[in-house]
Protein backbone atom coordinates (compact mmCIF):
# COMPACT_ATOMS: atom_id res chain seq x y z
CA UNK A 1 0.00 0.00 0.00
CA UNK A 2 1.92 3.15 -1.09
CA UNK A 3 0.30 6.58 0.17
CA UNK A 4 0.16 8.56 -3.54
CA UNK A 5 -1.92 6.03 -4.11
CA UNK A 6 -5.00 6.40 -1.27
CA UNK A 7 -8.03 8.28 -2.70
CA UNK A 8 -9.70 10.80 -1.11
CA UNK A 9 -13.46 10.15 -0.69
CA UNK A 10 -14.40 13.03 1.52
CA UNK A 11 -16.66 15.83 0.09
CA UNK A 12 -17.66 18.77 2.32
CA UNK A 13 -21.23 18.73 2.47
CA UNK A 14 -24.26 17.12 0.50
CA UNK A 15 -23.39 16.02 -2.96
CA UNK A 16 -25.03 16.99 -5.38
CA UNK A 17 -27.34 15.20 -8.24
CA UNK A 18 -25.58 17.30 -10.78
CA UNK A 19 -21.94 16.18 -9.62
CA UNK A 20 -23.50 12.27 -9.97
CA UNK A 21 -24.91 13.41 -13.42
CA UNK A 22 -21.24 14.77 -14.26
CA UNK A 23 -19.70 11.26 -12.84
CA UNK A 24 -22.12 9.21 -14.97
CA UNK A 25 -21.61 11.33 -18.34
CA UNK A 26 -17.55 10.80 -17.95
CA UNK A 27 -17.92 7.02 -18.17
CA UNK A 28 -19.23 7.28 -21.94
CA UNK A 29 -15.54 7.24 -23.07
CA UNK A 30 -14.98 4.02 -21.00
CA UNK A 31 -16.65 2.07 -23.73
CA UNK A 32 -16.21 -1.08 -22.12
CA UNK A 33 -18.68 -1.17 -19.52
CA UNK A 34 -21.68 -2.30 -20.05
CA UNK A 35 -23.29 -1.67 -16.31
CA UNK A 36 -22.68 0.55 -13.77
CA UNK A 37 -24.14 -0.33 -10.54
CA UNK A 38 -24.95 2.85 -7.90
CA UNK A 39 -26.03 3.45 -5.04
CA UNK A 40 -27.19 6.83 -2.81
CA UNK A 41 -27.76 7.13 0.86
CA UNK A 42 -29.97 10.24 1.65
CA UNK A 43 -30.58 11.77 4.95
CA UNK A 44 -33.85 10.62 5.95
CA UNK A 45 -35.89 12.91 7.78
CA UNK A 46 -36.90 10.59 10.52
CA UNK A 47 -39.18 11.40 13.98
CA UNK A 48 -37.96 10.21 16.89
CA UNK A 49 -40.88 11.02 20.05
CA UNK A 50 -41.95 14.10 18.75
CA UNK A 51 -38.44 15.41 17.38
CA UNK A 52 -37.74 15.30 13.63
CA UNK A 53 -34.37 15.04 12.10
CA UNK A 54 -33.39 18.30 10.29
CA UNK A 55 -29.67 17.38 8.92
CA UNK A 56 -26.60 14.83 9.64
CA UNK A 57 -23.46 16.55 10.65
CA UNK A 58 -20.58 13.81 9.73
CA UNK A 59 -17.30 13.49 11.15
CA UNK A 60 -14.63 11.12 10.57
CA UNK A 61 -11.09 9.75 11.53
CA UNK A 62 -9.96 10.47 8.02
CA UNK A 63 -6.78 8.66 7.71
CA UNK A 64 -7.94 5.96 9.09
CA UNK A 65 -11.05 5.87 6.68
CA UNK A 66 -8.79 6.43 3.52
CA UNK A 67 -6.32 3.86 4.61
CA UNK A 68 -9.65 1.39 5.17
CA UNK A 69 -10.98 2.66 2.46
CA UNK A 70 -8.05 1.67 0.33
CA UNK A 71 -7.96 -1.50 1.35
CA UNK A 72 -11.45 -1.97 0.94
CA UNK A 73 -11.19 -1.00 -2.74
CA UNK A 74 -7.91 -3.34 -3.13
CA UNK A 75 -9.68 -5.99 -2.03
CA UNK A 76 -13.32 -5.43 -4.29
CA UNK A 77 -11.06 -5.32 -7.63
CA UNK A 78 -9.19 -8.31 -6.73
CA UNK A 79 -12.60 -9.88 -6.24
CA UNK A 80 -14.51 -8.38 -9.33
CA UNK A 81 -13.18 -7.38 -12.58
CA UNK A 82 -14.58 -3.98 -12.43
CA UNK A 83 -13.53 -1.10 -15.30
CA UNK A 84 -13.79 1.41 -11.89
CA UNK A 85 -15.24 2.22 -9.03
CA UNK A 86 -15.89 6.03 -7.45
CA UNK A 87 -16.74 6.66 -3.72
CA UNK A 88 -18.02 10.04 -2.11
CA UNK A 89 -19.08 10.03 1.41
CA UNK A 90 -19.99 13.79 2.97
CA UNK A 91 -18.17 15.29 5.61
CA UNK A 92 -20.15 18.20 7.50
CA UNK A 93 -23.79 18.92 7.50
CA UNK A 94 -26.13 17.35 4.83
CA UNK A 95 -29.77 17.95 5.42
CA UNK A 96 -32.86 15.45 5.20
CA UNK A 97 -33.56 14.85 1.48
CA UNK A 98 -30.13 15.28 0.75
CA UNK A 99 -27.28 12.84 -0.75
CA UNK A 100 -24.58 11.95 1.55
CA UNK A 101 -23.20 8.83 0.05
CA UNK A 102 -22.30 7.79 -3.53
CA UNK A 103 -20.94 4.54 -4.54
CA UNK A 104 -20.55 4.30 -8.01
CA UNK A 105 -18.97 0.65 -9.24
CA UNK A 106 -18.46 0.33 -13.16
CA UNK A 107 -18.07 -3.53 -14.83
CA UNK A 108 -18.35 -5.06 -18.47
CA UNK A 109 -21.15 -6.89 -17.07
CA UNK A 110 -24.14 -6.24 -14.66
CA UNK A 111 -23.42 -8.84 -12.18
CA UNK A 112 -19.87 -7.57 -11.16
CA UNK A 113 -20.96 -4.15 -11.08
CA UNK A 114 -23.69 -4.71 -9.03
CA UNK A 115 -22.18 -7.06 -6.68
CA UNK A 116 -19.02 -4.43 -6.09
CA UNK A 117 -21.72 -1.75 -5.48
CA UNK A 118 -23.53 -3.84 -2.12
CA UNK A 119 -20.12 -4.77 -1.07
CA UNK A 120 -18.48 -1.84 -0.75
CA UNK A 121 -21.79 0.16 0.58
CA UNK A 122 -21.65 -3.06 3.87
CA UNK A 123 -17.87 -2.69 4.43
CA UNK A 124 -17.57 1.08 4.05
CA UNK A 125 -20.42 1.25 6.48
CA UNK A 126 -19.12 -1.38 8.97
CA UNK A 127 -15.30 -0.35 8.82
CA UNK A 128 -15.20 3.11 7.93
CA UNK A 129 -14.64 5.45 11.37
CA UNK A 130 -17.20 7.78 10.28
CA UNK A 131 -20.00 9.11 13.02
CA UNK A 132 -23.05 10.73 11.72
CA UNK A 133 -25.09 13.16 14.29
CA UNK A 134 -28.68 13.75 13.68
CA UNK A 135 -29.36 17.59 14.41
CA UNK A 136 -33.27 17.60 15.56
CA UNK A 137 -35.18 20.56 14.55
CA UNK A 138 -35.04 21.99 17.67
CA UNK A 139 -31.51 21.89 17.87
CA UNK A 140 -30.88 19.01 20.07
CA UNK A 141 -28.80 16.11 18.66
CA UNK A 142 -28.11 12.37 19.09
CA UNK A 143 -25.70 10.03 17.46
CA UNK A 144 -26.53 7.89 14.86
CA UNK A 145 -26.37 4.09 14.70
CA UNK A 146 -25.61 1.72 11.56
CA UNK A 147 -28.00 -1.09 11.50
CA UNK B 1 4.73 9.18 29.80
CA UNK B 2 2.12 11.03 27.53
CA UNK B 3 -0.79 10.16 25.14
CA UNK B 4 -1.91 11.89 22.84
CA UNK B 5 -6.16 11.20 22.41
CA UNK B 6 -8.04 11.46 19.56
CA UNK B 7 -12.07 11.00 20.68
CA UNK B 8 -14.70 10.71 18.04
CA UNK B 9 -18.54 10.62 17.76
CA UNK B 10 -20.45 10.73 20.72
CA UNK B 11 -17.19 10.10 23.09
CA UNK B 12 -16.35 13.43 21.99
CA UNK B 13 -18.67 14.99 23.96
CA UNK B 14 -17.41 12.33 26.71
CA UNK B 15 -13.42 12.76 26.47
CA UNK B 16 -12.53 16.46 25.77
CA UNK B 17 -9.28 16.34 26.83
CA UNK B 18 -6.93 16.35 24.10
CA UNK B 19 -3.76 13.95 26.06
CA UNK B 20 -3.42 12.28 28.97
CA UNK B 21 -0.05 11.75 31.58
CA UNK B 22 -0.21 7.88 32.65
CA UNK B 23 2.39 6.98 35.14
CA UNK B 24 2.64 3.01 35.55
CA UNK B 25 0.14 2.15 32.54
CA UNK B 26 1.97 0.74 29.44
CA UNK B 27 -0.85 -1.09 27.71
CA UNK B 28 -4.36 -0.46 26.21
CA UNK B 29 -6.57 -2.06 28.80
CA UNK B 30 -4.34 -0.08 31.40
CA UNK B 31 -5.52 3.23 29.58
CA UNK B 32 -9.15 1.73 29.43
CA UNK B 33 -9.66 1.81 33.14
CA UNK B 34 -7.77 5.09 33.54
CA UNK B 35 -10.30 6.95 31.00
CA UNK B 36 -13.17 4.96 32.38
CA UNK B 37 -12.21 6.27 36.34
CA UNK B 38 -11.75 9.78 34.65
CA UNK B 39 -15.06 9.86 32.78
CA UNK B 40 -17.66 7.86 34.08
CA UNK B 41 -19.93 8.03 31.47
CA UNK B 42 -17.77 6.21 28.87
CA UNK B 43 -18.17 3.09 30.54
CA UNK B 44 -21.95 3.05 29.63
CA UNK B 45 -20.35 3.26 25.63
CA UNK B 46 -18.97 0.57 23.29
CA UNK B 47 -15.70 1.78 21.59
CA UNK B 48 -12.89 0.74 20.14
CA UNK B 49 -9.34 2.12 20.84
CA UNK B 50 -6.64 2.60 17.68
CA UNK B 51 -3.11 3.23 18.40
CA UNK B 52 -1.16 4.78 15.65
CA UNK B 53 -3.85 4.37 13.37
CA UNK B 54 -4.06 0.79 14.23
CA UNK B 55 -7.42 -0.56 15.30
CA UNK B 56 -6.36 -2.58 18.37
CA UNK B 57 -8.00 -6.08 18.18
CA UNK B 58 -6.76 -7.14 21.86
CA UNK B 59 -4.68 -5.48 24.60
CA UNK B 60 -1.53 -3.42 22.98
CA UNK B 61 1.31 -2.05 24.72
CA UNK B 62 1.91 1.84 24.76
CA UNK B 63 4.83 3.97 23.84
CA UNK B 64 5.42 7.73 24.76
CA UNK B 65 3.73 9.97 22.40
CA UNK B 66 1.23 7.53 20.92
CA UNK B 67 -1.69 8.42 19.64
CA UNK B 68 -4.76 6.89 20.81
CA UNK B 69 -8.23 7.19 18.73
CA UNK B 70 -11.13 6.18 20.87
CA UNK B 71 -14.19 5.21 18.62
CA UNK B 72 -17.92 4.69 19.40
CA UNK B 73 -19.64 2.55 16.69
CA UNK B 74 -19.21 3.83 12.88
CA UNK B 75 -22.54 5.46 11.89
CA UNK B 76 -21.21 6.59 8.16
CA UNK B 77 -22.79 6.22 4.39
CA UNK C 1 -50.02 -0.40 -6.68
CA UNK C 2 -53.36 -2.43 -7.17
CA UNK C 3 -54.62 0.00 -9.54
CA UNK C 4 -54.47 -0.82 -13.29
CA UNK C 5 -52.46 1.86 -14.57
CA UNK C 6 -49.45 0.77 -16.36
CA UNK C 7 -46.56 2.89 -16.57
CA UNK C 8 -44.87 3.42 -19.42
CA UNK C 9 -41.05 2.74 -19.44
CA UNK C 10 -39.66 3.47 -22.93
CA UNK C 11 -37.55 6.68 -23.80
CA UNK C 12 -36.66 7.32 -27.64
CA UNK C 13 -32.92 6.94 -28.10
CA UNK C 14 -30.33 7.38 -24.74
CA UNK C 15 -30.94 7.99 -21.43
CA UNK C 16 -28.72 11.41 -20.66
CA UNK C 17 -27.33 11.65 -17.13
CA UNK C 18 -28.77 15.03 -16.62
CA UNK C 19 -32.30 13.02 -17.01
CA UNK C 20 -30.94 10.50 -14.20
CA UNK C 21 -29.68 14.29 -12.25
CA UNK C 22 -33.35 15.30 -12.11
CA UNK C 23 -34.92 11.69 -11.27
CA UNK C 24 -32.42 11.96 -8.27
CA UNK C 25 -33.26 15.54 -7.36
CA UNK C 26 -36.77 15.02 -7.49
CA UNK C 27 -36.49 12.48 -4.95
CA UNK C 28 -34.55 15.01 -2.03
CA UNK C 29 -38.55 16.14 -1.03
CA UNK C 30 -39.35 12.08 -0.34
CA UNK C 31 -37.53 12.21 2.91
CA UNK C 32 -38.59 9.15 4.28
CA UNK C 33 -36.01 7.57 1.70
CA UNK C 34 -32.64 6.56 2.86
CA UNK C 35 -30.85 5.11 0.30
CA UNK C 36 -31.46 4.62 -3.73
CA UNK C 37 -30.38 1.16 -5.81
CA UNK C 38 -29.45 2.39 -9.05
CA UNK C 39 -28.48 0.18 -12.26
CA UNK C 40 -27.33 1.99 -15.22
CA UNK C 41 -27.08 -0.22 -18.76
CA UNK C 42 -24.46 1.70 -20.83
CA UNK C 43 -24.12 0.65 -24.82
CA UNK C 44 -20.73 -1.47 -24.95
CA UNK C 45 -18.18 -1.01 -27.92
CA UNK C 46 -17.43 -4.56 -28.28
CA UNK C 47 -15.71 -5.80 -31.01
CA UNK C 48 -16.53 -9.47 -32.54
CA UNK C 49 -13.65 -10.32 -35.19
CA UNK C 50 -12.93 -7.24 -37.49
CA UNK C 51 -15.83 -5.25 -36.46
CA UNK C 52 -16.87 -2.86 -33.99
CA UNK C 53 -20.52 -1.72 -32.45
CA UNK C 54 -20.96 1.52 -32.85
CA UNK C 55 -24.95 1.63 -31.40
CA UNK C 56 -27.40 -0.73 -30.58
CA UNK C 57 -31.24 -0.15 -32.30
CA UNK C 58 -33.50 -1.11 -29.75
CA UNK C 59 -37.10 -2.86 -30.46
CA UNK C 60 -39.77 -4.29 -28.37
CA UNK C 61 -43.61 -5.30 -28.70
CA UNK C 62 -44.17 -2.60 -26.50
CA UNK C 63 -47.81 -3.46 -25.21
CA UNK C 64 -46.81 -6.67 -23.94
CA UNK C 65 -43.64 -5.60 -22.18
CA UNK C 66 -45.37 -2.82 -20.47
CA UNK C 67 -48.29 -5.36 -19.00
CA UNK C 68 -45.06 -7.52 -18.15
CA UNK C 69 -43.01 -4.73 -16.29
CA UNK C 70 -46.56 -3.72 -14.45
CA UNK C 71 -46.74 -7.24 -13.12
CA UNK C 72 -42.74 -7.00 -12.46
CA UNK C 73 -43.52 -3.80 -11.00
CA UNK C 74 -46.40 -5.24 -8.75
CA UNK C 75 -44.51 -8.25 -7.67
CA UNK C 76 -41.44 -6.23 -6.27
CA UNK C 77 -43.61 -3.47 -4.36
CA UNK C 78 -44.93 -6.91 -2.81
CA UNK C 79 -41.76 -8.07 -1.79
CA UNK C 80 -39.79 -5.08 -1.00
CA UNK C 81 -40.27 -2.08 1.59
CA UNK C 82 -39.97 0.71 -1.61
CA UNK C 83 -41.02 4.21 -1.59
CA UNK C 84 -40.49 3.97 -5.32
CA UNK C 85 -39.10 2.47 -8.24
CA UNK C 86 -38.14 3.93 -11.87
CA UNK C 87 -37.39 2.36 -15.11
CA UNK C 88 -36.28 3.49 -18.19
CA UNK C 89 -35.60 1.60 -21.74
CA UNK C 90 -34.26 2.71 -24.71
CA UNK C 91 -36.06 2.30 -27.83
CA UNK C 92 -34.35 3.65 -31.20
CA UNK C 93 -30.48 3.82 -31.22
CA UNK C 94 -28.26 4.51 -28.80
CA UNK C 95 -24.59 4.72 -29.23
CA UNK C 96 -21.33 3.25 -27.79
CA UNK C 97 -20.71 4.74 -24.62
CA UNK C 98 -24.59 5.77 -24.02
CA UNK C 99 -27.05 4.69 -21.59
CA UNK C 100 -29.83 2.08 -22.66
CA UNK C 101 -31.20 1.39 -18.99
CA UNK C 102 -32.01 3.13 -16.15
CA UNK C 103 -33.04 1.49 -13.00
CA UNK C 104 -33.84 3.19 -9.67
CA UNK C 105 -35.47 1.89 -6.24
CA UNK C 106 -35.49 3.74 -3.23
CA UNK C 107 -36.43 2.43 0.12
CA UNK C 108 -36.20 3.81 3.96
CA UNK C 109 -32.92 1.58 4.07
CA UNK C 110 -30.54 0.08 1.83
CA UNK C 111 -30.84 -3.68 1.51
CA UNK C 112 -34.28 -3.46 0.25
CA UNK C 113 -33.41 -0.38 -2.68
CA UNK C 114 -30.19 -2.66 -3.49
CA UNK C 115 -32.42 -5.50 -4.01
CA UNK C 116 -35.28 -4.38 -5.25
CA UNK C 117 -32.69 -2.99 -8.08
CA UNK C 118 -31.13 -6.09 -9.14
CA UNK C 119 -34.07 -8.27 -8.70
CA UNK C 120 -36.06 -5.69 -11.66
CA UNK C 121 -32.59 -5.62 -14.13
CA UNK C 122 -32.68 -9.68 -13.76
CA UNK C 123 -36.24 -9.96 -14.18
CA UNK C 124 -36.76 -7.50 -17.21
CA UNK C 125 -33.71 -8.60 -19.36
CA UNK C 126 -35.25 -12.17 -19.13
CA UNK C 127 -38.91 -11.68 -19.27
CA UNK C 128 -39.60 -8.24 -21.14
CA UNK C 129 -40.05 -8.67 -24.76
CA UNK C 130 -37.51 -6.45 -25.90
CA UNK C 131 -35.02 -6.77 -28.49
CA UNK C 132 -31.24 -5.02 -29.15
CA UNK C 133 -29.75 -5.16 -32.85
CA UNK C 134 -25.98 -4.55 -32.79
CA UNK C 135 -25.21 -2.31 -35.48
CA UNK C 136 -21.03 -1.99 -36.67
CA UNK C 137 -19.18 0.28 -37.88
CA UNK C 138 -19.34 -1.13 -41.13
CA UNK C 139 -23.04 -0.96 -41.05
CA UNK C 140 -23.63 -4.70 -40.75
CA UNK C 141 -25.75 -5.95 -37.69
CA UNK C 142 -25.70 -8.83 -35.42
CA UNK C 143 -28.54 -9.08 -32.80
CA UNK C 144 -27.35 -8.62 -29.16
CA UNK C 145 -27.88 -11.93 -26.94
CA UNK C 146 -28.26 -11.86 -23.07
CA UNK C 147 -26.28 -13.48 -21.15
CA UNK D 1 -58.83 -18.49 -41.30
CA UNK D 2 -56.37 -15.37 -41.02
CA UNK D 3 -54.00 -14.88 -38.45
CA UNK D 4 -52.18 -11.68 -37.57
CA UNK D 5 -48.29 -12.06 -37.60
CA UNK D 6 -46.32 -9.54 -35.40
CA UNK D 7 -42.44 -10.28 -36.35
CA UNK D 8 -39.80 -8.97 -33.72
CA UNK D 9 -36.05 -9.38 -33.68
CA UNK D 10 -33.89 -11.40 -35.76
CA UNK D 11 -37.71 -12.92 -37.01
CA UNK D 12 -38.82 -9.60 -38.39
CA UNK D 13 -35.75 -9.81 -41.13
CA UNK D 14 -37.19 -14.10 -41.56
CA UNK D 15 -40.90 -13.17 -41.99
CA UNK D 16 -41.82 -10.55 -43.32
CA UNK D 17 -45.48 -11.31 -43.78
CA UNK D 18 -48.16 -9.30 -41.45
CA UNK D 19 -50.19 -12.04 -41.97
CA UNK D 20 -50.98 -15.84 -43.10
CA UNK D 21 -54.21 -17.51 -44.32
CA UNK D 22 -54.44 -21.07 -42.45
CA UNK D 23 -57.06 -23.69 -43.96
CA UNK D 24 -57.54 -26.63 -41.68
CA UNK D 25 -54.49 -25.31 -38.99
CA UNK D 26 -56.25 -24.52 -35.58
CA UNK D 27 -53.77 -24.02 -33.12
CA UNK D 28 -50.17 -22.55 -32.19
CA UNK D 29 -48.33 -26.17 -33.27
CA UNK D 30 -50.20 -26.19 -36.38
CA UNK D 31 -49.24 -23.00 -36.81
CA UNK D 32 -45.62 -23.03 -36.54
CA UNK D 33 -44.84 -25.99 -38.80
CA UNK D 34 -46.46 -24.08 -41.08
CA UNK D 35 -44.30 -21.04 -40.87
CA UNK D 36 -41.30 -23.23 -40.48
CA UNK D 37 -42.29 -24.59 -43.93
CA UNK D 38 -42.84 -21.34 -45.47
CA UNK D 39 -40.03 -19.80 -43.92
CA UNK D 40 -37.26 -22.30 -43.27
CA UNK D 41 -35.02 -20.10 -41.91
CA UNK D 42 -37.08 -20.02 -38.81
CA UNK D 43 -36.46 -23.33 -37.81
CA UNK D 44 -32.79 -22.75 -37.08
CA UNK D 45 -34.34 -19.89 -34.24
CA UNK D 46 -35.60 -20.68 -30.67
CA UNK D 47 -38.61 -18.30 -30.04
CA UNK D 48 -41.97 -18.31 -28.31
CA UNK D 49 -45.15 -17.71 -29.39
CA UNK D 50 -48.03 -14.68 -28.15
CA UNK D 51 -51.28 -15.27 -28.98
CA UNK D 52 -53.31 -11.94 -28.46
CA UNK D 53 -50.36 -10.56 -26.08
CA UNK D 54 -50.10 -14.09 -24.12
CA UNK D 55 -47.31 -16.01 -24.20
CA UNK D 56 -47.89 -19.04 -25.33
CA UNK D 57 -46.24 -22.23 -23.40
CA UNK D 58 -47.76 -25.13 -24.32
CA UNK D 59 -50.21 -25.52 -27.88
CA UNK D 60 -53.04 -23.06 -28.32
CA UNK D 61 -56.19 -23.00 -30.02
CA UNK D 62 -56.58 -20.30 -32.82
CA UNK D 63 -59.45 -18.33 -33.36
CA UNK D 64 -59.82 -16.34 -36.49
CA UNK D 65 -57.89 -12.79 -36.55
CA UNK D 66 -56.25 -14.04 -33.76
CA UNK D 67 -52.71 -12.05 -33.18
CA UNK D 68 -50.17 -14.10 -33.14
CA UNK D 69 -46.42 -13.05 -31.94
CA UNK D 70 -43.14 -14.68 -32.70
CA UNK D 71 -40.32 -13.48 -30.64
CA UNK D 72 -36.90 -14.85 -30.39
CA UNK D 73 -35.22 -14.68 -27.14
CA UNK D 74 -35.10 -11.22 -25.58
CA UNK D 75 -32.18 -9.28 -25.12
CA UNK D 76 -33.31 -5.79 -23.51
CA UNK D 77 -31.34 -4.03 -20.27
Amino acid sequence: MSEKKIKNIFVEGAISPQFIAESIAKHSSKTEIGGHGIFLGQVRKDKIDENTVAAIEYTAFEDLALEKMHLIREDIFEKYPLTCMHIYQSLGTVKAGEICLFVFTSSAHRKPAIAACEEVVERLKAELPIWGKEIFEDGSHQWKENK
Amino acid sequence: MEIQLLSFGKIAEIITVKHVNIEGISDTDGLKSHLEAQFPELKNVKYKLAVNKLIVQSNTSLTHHATVAIMPPFSGG
